[in-house]
């Protein structure tokens, strides 16, 4: 796998047209895994294009803003669960999981301001390394964490911890979503679920570069959130693996963009000049409209699959109804009789002109 | 898993066997006892019958169809012959010729059968019940009965053996809820599922071997659908054979028949192409297949001796109704003889050669229905000898491509084996037995 | 999704504009709905915000938290609300009409009104349902007390939204919901989820066709969300200041006033939104199994008011038995609901015509007076053959009753291309021959289908004292805590 | 409906700082919410409310609390305590690292010609600040040092000295942070819902603090003898100087 990334690497730099590569983070890491099918999403992302800026320049600018309410009561349910050396959570892991007192060793590994992601990874690395060999510590906070995405080392946004207990770490997840009788939203939970697949994953790879069982990290981590309606913090165990066997397919696939790579014009580049459009048109989308809550490109991707009449913006059931048909035109001239179908096409045909048919009969010849 | 490897299948399978009848005798409230495809799970069931009955204890077995009923009273009454059995009905069920017999009574009142030493029924037959309870129950076909059925008949016994098979279709229901999501008694989630999550000291008993699936097919599916828990097939490499009477002719539906003959898998590969269900070139290769395999005068050898595959011996299988319908009307006359079926009413059955139209075949999206796990397990665990799988190409790229952004309940257990991994896993071994379609 | 509505959203997308889904309406609509628009802090489970409501478009009350951090706002405004929707409860009631006795003798009577409560979308229902459960707890004396109508408000609410859960109810409607269920636009349903969008599809302003109607509704400054989530640019730039400034204020009624029409700016385009909803679907006739329906919410609704007083319990998770007589329910319902609407409505019969599960066409043979004479006494078992161009997917066996009069029953002899061989078993009288046009006649038009609803028999469950220990023995009983009443609601 | 519906100037201004933040522009975002600003202030015409000048500087007033509780704290527990026992309103701390950063200016310019500093608590194994701790350079060393349990140590220590001295004072302000303390230190919530009774509180705070406090005390001595050995005197206050970043750094 490093051998390709090697490869592809500088090509995906000249993408940027000379732009650094955008940071991921876990959750942009989580988001990689949203369309794996889409090839424009994958060079994008593997290059570390800004997306977002992309997208604005082309005029497709999407309003993902967050209110300052939901990052401010995110921010203080953080503080207020770690305060005080984690003074909560070691309650509630006292409580849920029997800890004993004694085990209260709390070790933050961000420093200051100021310091290099490379010299807080090794203070990362120095510590579990201690804390592997000894089995003691407990709580790991701010661990920087790294993750190989398409060949550059990518530094993950270091909120949240890692729990040691009988030498297994589990990865503590925060969330300021309610958790009222025991559910939450689905949507919101996967998502934490993805994020924290990532920290295992990349707290996994840790665990094995120091020489130890990767096994070591658990697939169970712990999804701290308010209770009911109130402030006080429940801990909730959710297994990832299998956002985890996604994140590691989809990460292994991300160094296939170079088969993608090899088809795209040699010159090309995403430079935020007047070729950009094109440029981006020349790989190709697949467009869905689930993309739109997580894709900076969404809103471009789906003008442009408006524009040719494509039947995926009505939805993937629709697409998949429509069986072979990609176009809206085609599938009404079927439906209509007006267009002769291939043979290949003969049975979506048939179907549609019933359909068009029975809309027609029930409707009394208005349709 | 060392017993596993080295023993004979025999006794591995003897060994669960008296371990299974062991915990009857001991103070377990339940024993629960998994089954992969042809395991044993009905020979299981009817000695456990006879191990109960004999140790004097009243009994009421519980199955899921009426055909499963009376499939059991059959085997029981042909094992156990002066074994007093109760055939419990629904008003208008007519009692087919294998049920009568002279050691079997069918009532529609339990009344009626109270001096019966075993008394059988569907699921839904026990649940009309008030009262009336038996020391010990059968539950066969546990994992594919939903938990809400096991709250309403779990008042008429004491203790329960639950037999089933974990990797088929788990049930289902008509409406969408999240409210009980988490629940140990989630009425959705299957009566298994909900006893071990209340009872979780119960022991659970795997039954080693399976006698259905030769040996060319029963690590595929173990990998794919069982990968935590494994099985191995009761026969060796070359037990089972396929042969024809008549040669193939070259044609890519009969190498793909002898590919099938030779190895026990074909994947009959049409060009990739997004169509809609009925997709006419799949629905006609699948019905051309099996008819063509009828028409070739197959032989099956095995253990048991050499018979001719008829058409009683053959069945198509697939994922949607509509497909079923298309697949029986195009193989005209044959269409009554050979069975065509979806994979929810193929479950439990077993077949010497199956044809199989691939769920994914010719999708351009692939939904959790598509990728259910147990769908694609029960289309591929039907055969004694071999499976033939007709798709279009392209699964690959779709599973490739399949989103992942499953929505998490908090509290509900992770689904094994994970449909994705399982159909890349079928897929993979698939891909070695490919024959493309003529152009 | 089916192949019929990919169909219709193909022809909205042509003619930019949507199609109908139906030509009856499936849902109830009060002559006095209460519509309800609500808003929610960003980043808070059920932090009220705002709400607008009333029965009366031309005069809507606006009910606001000035400081949404503030418990003790929070539940000022909850008992606000509770009076407006205690209100409505009992103002839409209507008279206790007698049923005469029930089985066990007693009386039995229904209102013969029911409230219904409307909301722009299916986050308003849900947000109702997080404020009704962080409401019904509440204690009305000791530590932490509220208003008596606050847990009243609670538990109203839950009940709404547990109504809500059971197809063909129309107690609590989400207005994008109901709108969905009878028409196709040419965009994708997650789209559809915007009210102003789906209305911009169905009814554009003029001057506008869908896709541009669509993509104004898209534009929050133009177009403010229907709620309950606000657009993150008016938390930022507009309600935070105007917070700030009340706190700093200390509550100067002009502050308030401020914030009130900062929030009113974004709830009232919502609100016209809705209203223009409930008018599209007025326009519609309703369907002929709606009043039935109705009447199950009036049923299901005078039974909760009788009991409300005693305190009918309302736990915070279902029991195994209730969790299993719930979905029992909920089954039934939903087979009743997809049946009688097939019925109602012949572009819903659609759906099953070209699925197959049904099939219309013209009755080619009629053999009325048939006899079934096999049996011990003979049966009669009139025949009917009809023509159809449909492409009928039913095994012979299959059990099958008319559309136009489900009562009449029947089984597939055998179907062929363009013909069906019908066998009639029900719905014909009680004598040997046929009650007059109970049997179709050559040359009758017909439709049939195994759609029918009934095949959910009554179930009987155990006590919840009597649950086995399959799953987990009976319960403890459920009694609120005082940590109930202490949640902070924050 | 509403009595003062604003000027249309407002309402204008502020759409458009809506779309310049919608469309990602900061800069313009940043100059039309300045007019906006502006234009409320003349609509409001009022004029804003005096600025509260605090009689005690902030640094004393942080100094006080820290001396109270004799144990590095956050800025938050700084507040709360202040809140609780000192007069005024709450004490609004900034960020740590600021604080410090005065500080340090301040002792570097001139070393120890103020009676005390506001400095920093040091990892006991990289000897750099800690992340969001105030300490005080009066205190010994080893105090000021923090080994993986002295942040529990700490809170126990700093529940003690609050039960303590509220015990002295009556508990009636204290009684929330006394309840925060009481929710997270087992045994401490003894006296029932609603109350804590601070001697209780002590008591167990004292009790745990005895599973750790010898081994806490071993960590931080030997991270104090290691400071002193390897720091000069703005060191030994405020910290090694950590590595810096480098921009767009990539590893290996």
């Amino acid at each position: 796998m490093t051998e390709n990334t090697a490869d592809t690497a500088p090509d995906l730099d000249r993408l940027r047209a000379g732009a650094p590569p955008r940071n991921h983070d876990a959750r942009t890491i989580a988001a990689l895994t949203a369309n794996p099918g889409c090839a424009r999403r994958g060079v994008l992302d593997a290059a570390g294009v800004d997306k977002d800026a992309v997208a604005r320049h082309l005029g497709f600018g999407t309003p993902f803003g967050q209110s300052q309410f939901a990052l401010a009561r995110g921010n203080a349910f953080e503080a207020q669960v770690k305060a005080d050396g984690c003074a909560e959570l070691l309650t509630l892991l006292r409580d849920r999981l029997g800890l004993a007192v004694a085990e209260v060793f709390y070790d933050d590994l961000a420093v200051e301001d100021g310091e290099s992601r490379e010299a807080r990874h090794a203070r990362t690395r120095r510590l579990l390394a201690r804390a592997l060999d000894s089995a003691e510590g407990t709580l790991f906070d701010h661990p920087m964490l790294r993750l190989d995405i398409a060949g550059h080392p990518a530094y993950l946004e270091p909120d949240v911890i890692a729990f040691q207990l009988g030498g297994r770490f589990h990865v503590v997840e925060i969330k300021s979503f309610a958790v009222v009788d025991g559910q939450a939203e689905p949507e919101q939970v996967a998502a934490a679920a993805r994020q924290a697949a990532v920290y295992v994953l990349a707290l996994r790879r840790l665990v094995a570069e120091l020489g130890h069982d990767p096994a070591r990290v658990a697939h169970e981590i712990f999804l701290v959130c308010p209770e009911d309606f109130s402030n006080r913090p429940s801990a909730t165990p959710v297994d990832v693996r299998p956002q985890l066997a996604v994140l590691e397919r989809q990460l292994a696939r991300l160094t296939r963009v170079r088969d993608i790579l090899a088809d795209l014009p040699p010159d090309l580049s995403f430079a935020l000049d007047e070729g950009l459009g094109d440029a981006v048109r020349a790989v190709g989308a697949r467009y869905a409209p689930e993309c739109v809550s997580g894709c900076e490109m969404a809103y471009f991707c789906r003008d442009e699959a408006r524009a040719c009449g494509a039947t995926g913006v009505l939805g993937r059931g629709v697409r998949d109804d429509l069986g072979g048909v990609d176009t809206v035109g085609a599938a009404l001239a079927l439906a209509r009789g007006t267009a002769e179908p291939p043979a290949e096409l003969a049975e979506t045909a048939a179907l549609l002109r019933t359909a068009a048919r029975l809309r027609r009969e029930a409707l009394g010849g208005a349709a | 898993m060392t017993l596993l490897d080295t023993a004979d299948p025999s006794a591995a399978a003897a060994a669960v066997v008296d371990a299974v009848l062991a915990d009857l005798d001991g103070t377990h409230r339940g024993v629960v006892v998994d089954s992969p495809p042809g395991a044993g799970k009905s020979t299981l069931v009817v000695r456990a019958t006879g191990h109960l009955a004999a140790a004097g204890e009243r009994l009421m077995i519980v199955a899921q169809t009426n055909e499963q009923v009376d499939d059991l009273v059959e085997r029981i009454a042909g094992e156990h012959p002066d074994l007093p059995l109760g055939r419990l009905s629904a008003a208008g069920y007519l009692a087919p010729d294998r049920v009568r017999r002279p050691s079997v009574r069918v009532a529609q009142k339990a009344d009626d059968l109270a001096d019966r030493a075993v008394v059988i029924a569907t699921a839904a037959k026990w649940a009309t019940l008030s009262e009336g309870s038996w020391p010990w129950a059968i539950v066969d076909e546990a994992y594919q009965m939903r938990s809400d059925m096991l709250l309403r008949i779990a008042g008429r016994f004491e203790r329960a053996l639950f037999v089933g098979d974990p990797g088929q279709l788990d049930p289902f229901s008509t409406v969408e809820m999240e409210r009980w999501a988490g629940l140990a008694w989630d009425p959705t989630r299957s009566a298994v599922s909900v006893l071990l999550a209340h009872n979780p000291e119960l022991p659970v008993h795997r039954l080693p071997v399976s006698w259905r699936l030769p040996a060319s097919a029963a690590p595929v599916v173990s990998r794919a659908f069982y990968p935590f828990t494994g099985f191995r097939s009761g026969t060796g490499p070359g037990d089972r054979r396929l042969e024809f009477g008549e040669p193939g002719t070259g044609s890519a539906h009969d190498r793909a028949l002898d590919e099938a003959a030779r190895s026990g898998w074909a994947l009959y590969e049409l060009p990739a192409r997004h169509t809609p269900r009925t997709d006419a070139a799949a629905v006609a290769a699948t019905a051309a297949l099996a008819a063509r395999l009828l028409a070739r005068g197959a032989t099956a050898r095995s253990e048991a001796g050499a018979r001719p595959v008829g058409a009683d011996r053959i069945a198509v299988g697939a994922a949607h109704r509509d497909q079923v319908t298309a697949i029986r009307a195009a193989l005209g006359p044959l269409g009554s003889q050979i069975t065509v079926d979806t994979a929810n009413r193929l479950q439990g059955r077993e077949y010497d050669v199956t044809v199989v139209l691939h769920p994914l075949s010719g999708r351009r999206d692939a939904t959790a229905f598509h990728l259910e796990s147990g769908r694609l397990c029960v289309l591929a665990s039907r055969h004694r000898h071999a499976c033939l799988v007709v798709a279009r190409a392209g699964i690959a790229e779709l599973l490739d491509a399949h989103p992942s952004a499953d929505p998490v309940r908090l509290g509900e257990p992770v689904k094994f084996p994970d449909g994705w991994e399982a159909n890349q896993s079928v897929l993979a071994h698939l891909a070695e037995h490919r024959v493309a379609a003529d152009a | 999704m089916s192949v019929l509505s990919a169909l219709a959203r193909l022809e909205a997308v042509d003619a930019g504009r949507a199609r109908p889904l139906a030509t009856v309406r499936h849902c109830h609509l009060a002559d006095a709905p209460l519509l309800m628009v609500p808003l929610r802090l960003a980043g808070e489970a059920a932090a009220p915000l705002a709400v607008l409501l009333g029965t009366d478009r031309a005069d809507p009350a606006l009910l606001v938290v000035p400081q949404p951090r503030n418990r003790d706002l929070r539940f000022a405004f909850a008992a606000e609300l509770a009076k407006v929707v205690l209100e409505h409860v009992e103002a839409s009631r209507g008279a206790a009409e007698p049923l005469g006795p029930g089985r066990d003798g007693e009386e039995r009577v229904r209102y013969t009104g029911a409230p219904q409560i409307l909301v722009p979308n299916g986050g308003g229902a849900a947000f109702l349902r997080l404020l009704g459960r962080s409401t019904r707890f509440r204690r009305t004396e000791g530590p932490h007390a509220v208003e008596a109508a606050v847990p009243a408000l609670g538990r109203w609410l839950t009940w709404f939204a547990e109504r809500r859960d059971r197809p063909g109810s129309s107690l609590l409607l989400a207005l994008t919901d109901a709108l969905r269920l009878h028409w196709a636009t040419g965009q994708s349903a997650l789209e559809d989820a915007n009210l102003a969008a789906l209305l911009g599809w169905i009814d554009p302003p003029a001057g506008l066709d869908g896709p541009a109607a669509a993509a104004r509704a898209e534009d929050p400054l133009r177009c403010p969300p229907a709620g309950p989530a606000t657009d993150p640019t008016f938390d930022n730039e507009v309600l935070a200041p105007a917070i700030a400034a009340w706190d700093a204020s200390g509550g100067d009624p002009r502050a308030e006033a401020r914030l009130r029409a900062a929030l009113e700016s974004q709830l009232v385009p919502t609100w016209d939104a809705a209203w223009h909803a409930v008018d599209l679907l007025r326009a519609l006739p309703p369907g002929a199994s709606v009043a039935d329906r109705w009447e199950r919410d009036r049923d299901a609704f005078t039974l909760f008011h009788a009991g409300f007083a005693e305190g009918v319990p309302q736990a915070r998770r279902d029991s195994a038995v209730a969790a299993a007589r719930r979905l029992h329910r909920l089954e039934r319902a939903q087979e009743e609901y997809d049946a009688r609407r097939a019925f109602d409505d012949p572009l819903v019969m659609a759906e099953y015509r070209l699925t197959g599960q049904a099939f219309a066409g013209t009755v080619a043979e009629s053999d009325p007076t048939r006899l079934d004479e096999s049996g011990k006494r003979p049966k009669l078992r009139p025949r009917v053959r009809i023509a159809t161009p449909d492409p009928v997917r039913l095994e012979p066996g299959a059990t099958v009753c008319s559309a136009d009069r489900p009562a009449l029953k029947g089984r597939i002899v055998e179907s062929g291309a363009g013909d069906v061989l019908v066998e009639l078993t029900g719905g014909l009288g009680r004598k040997l021959v046929p009650e007059p046009g109970a049997v179709p006649a050559e040359g009758d038009r017909v439709c049939f289908t195994s759609v029918v609803p009934g095949s959910f028999g009554p179930a009987r469950f155990p006590e919840s004292a009597d649950t086995p220990w399959t799953h987990g023995g009976p319960p403890a009983e459920y009694v609120p805590t005082d940590s109930d009443a202490a949640e902070e609601w924050s | 409906m509403s009595p003062d519906l604003p000027p249309a100037g407002v309402e204008a201004l502020r759409t458009a700082v809506r779309r310049a933040v919608a469309a990602g522009d900061r800069t313009d975002a940043r100059r039309l919410r300045a007019e906006l600003r502006a234009a409320e202030r003349a609509r409001d015409a009022a004029a804003p409310p005096p600025e509260h000048v605090p009689r005690v500087p902030l640094r004393e007033r942080v100094h006080r609390v820290l001396a109270l509780i004799g144990v590095p704290a956050a800025p938050k527990l700084v507040g709360a305590v202040h809140h609780a026992f000192l007069d005024g309103p709450g004490l609004s701390v900034p960020r740590p690292a600021d604080l410090r950063r005065a500080e340090e200016r301040a002792f570097r310019s001139a070393p120890d010609a103020r009676p005390y500093y506001v400095c920093a608590a040091l990892t006991a194994d990289a000897l750099t600040p800690a992340r969001g701790l105030l300490a005080l350079s009066t205190w010994p060393p080893e105090t000021r040092m923090i080994g993986p349990r002295s942040a529990r140590t700490d809170f126990l220590t700093a529940a003690v000295r609050v039960a303590e001295h509220a015990a002295r004072l009556g508990p009636d302000r204290a009684e929330r942070l006394l309840r925060r303390f009481a929710a997270n230190i087992p045994g401490a919530a003894a006296g029932g819902v609603g109350t804590v009774d601070a001697a209780a509180l002590a008591e167990a705070a004292r009790a745990e603090l005895a599973v750790h406090a010898a081994a806490d005390a071993r960590d931080r001595a030997r991270a104090a003898r290691r400071a002193a050995a390897r720091l000069d005197a703005a060191g030994l206050l405020f910290g090694a100087r950590p590595a810096p970043d480098r921009t767009h750094g990539v590893a290996r």
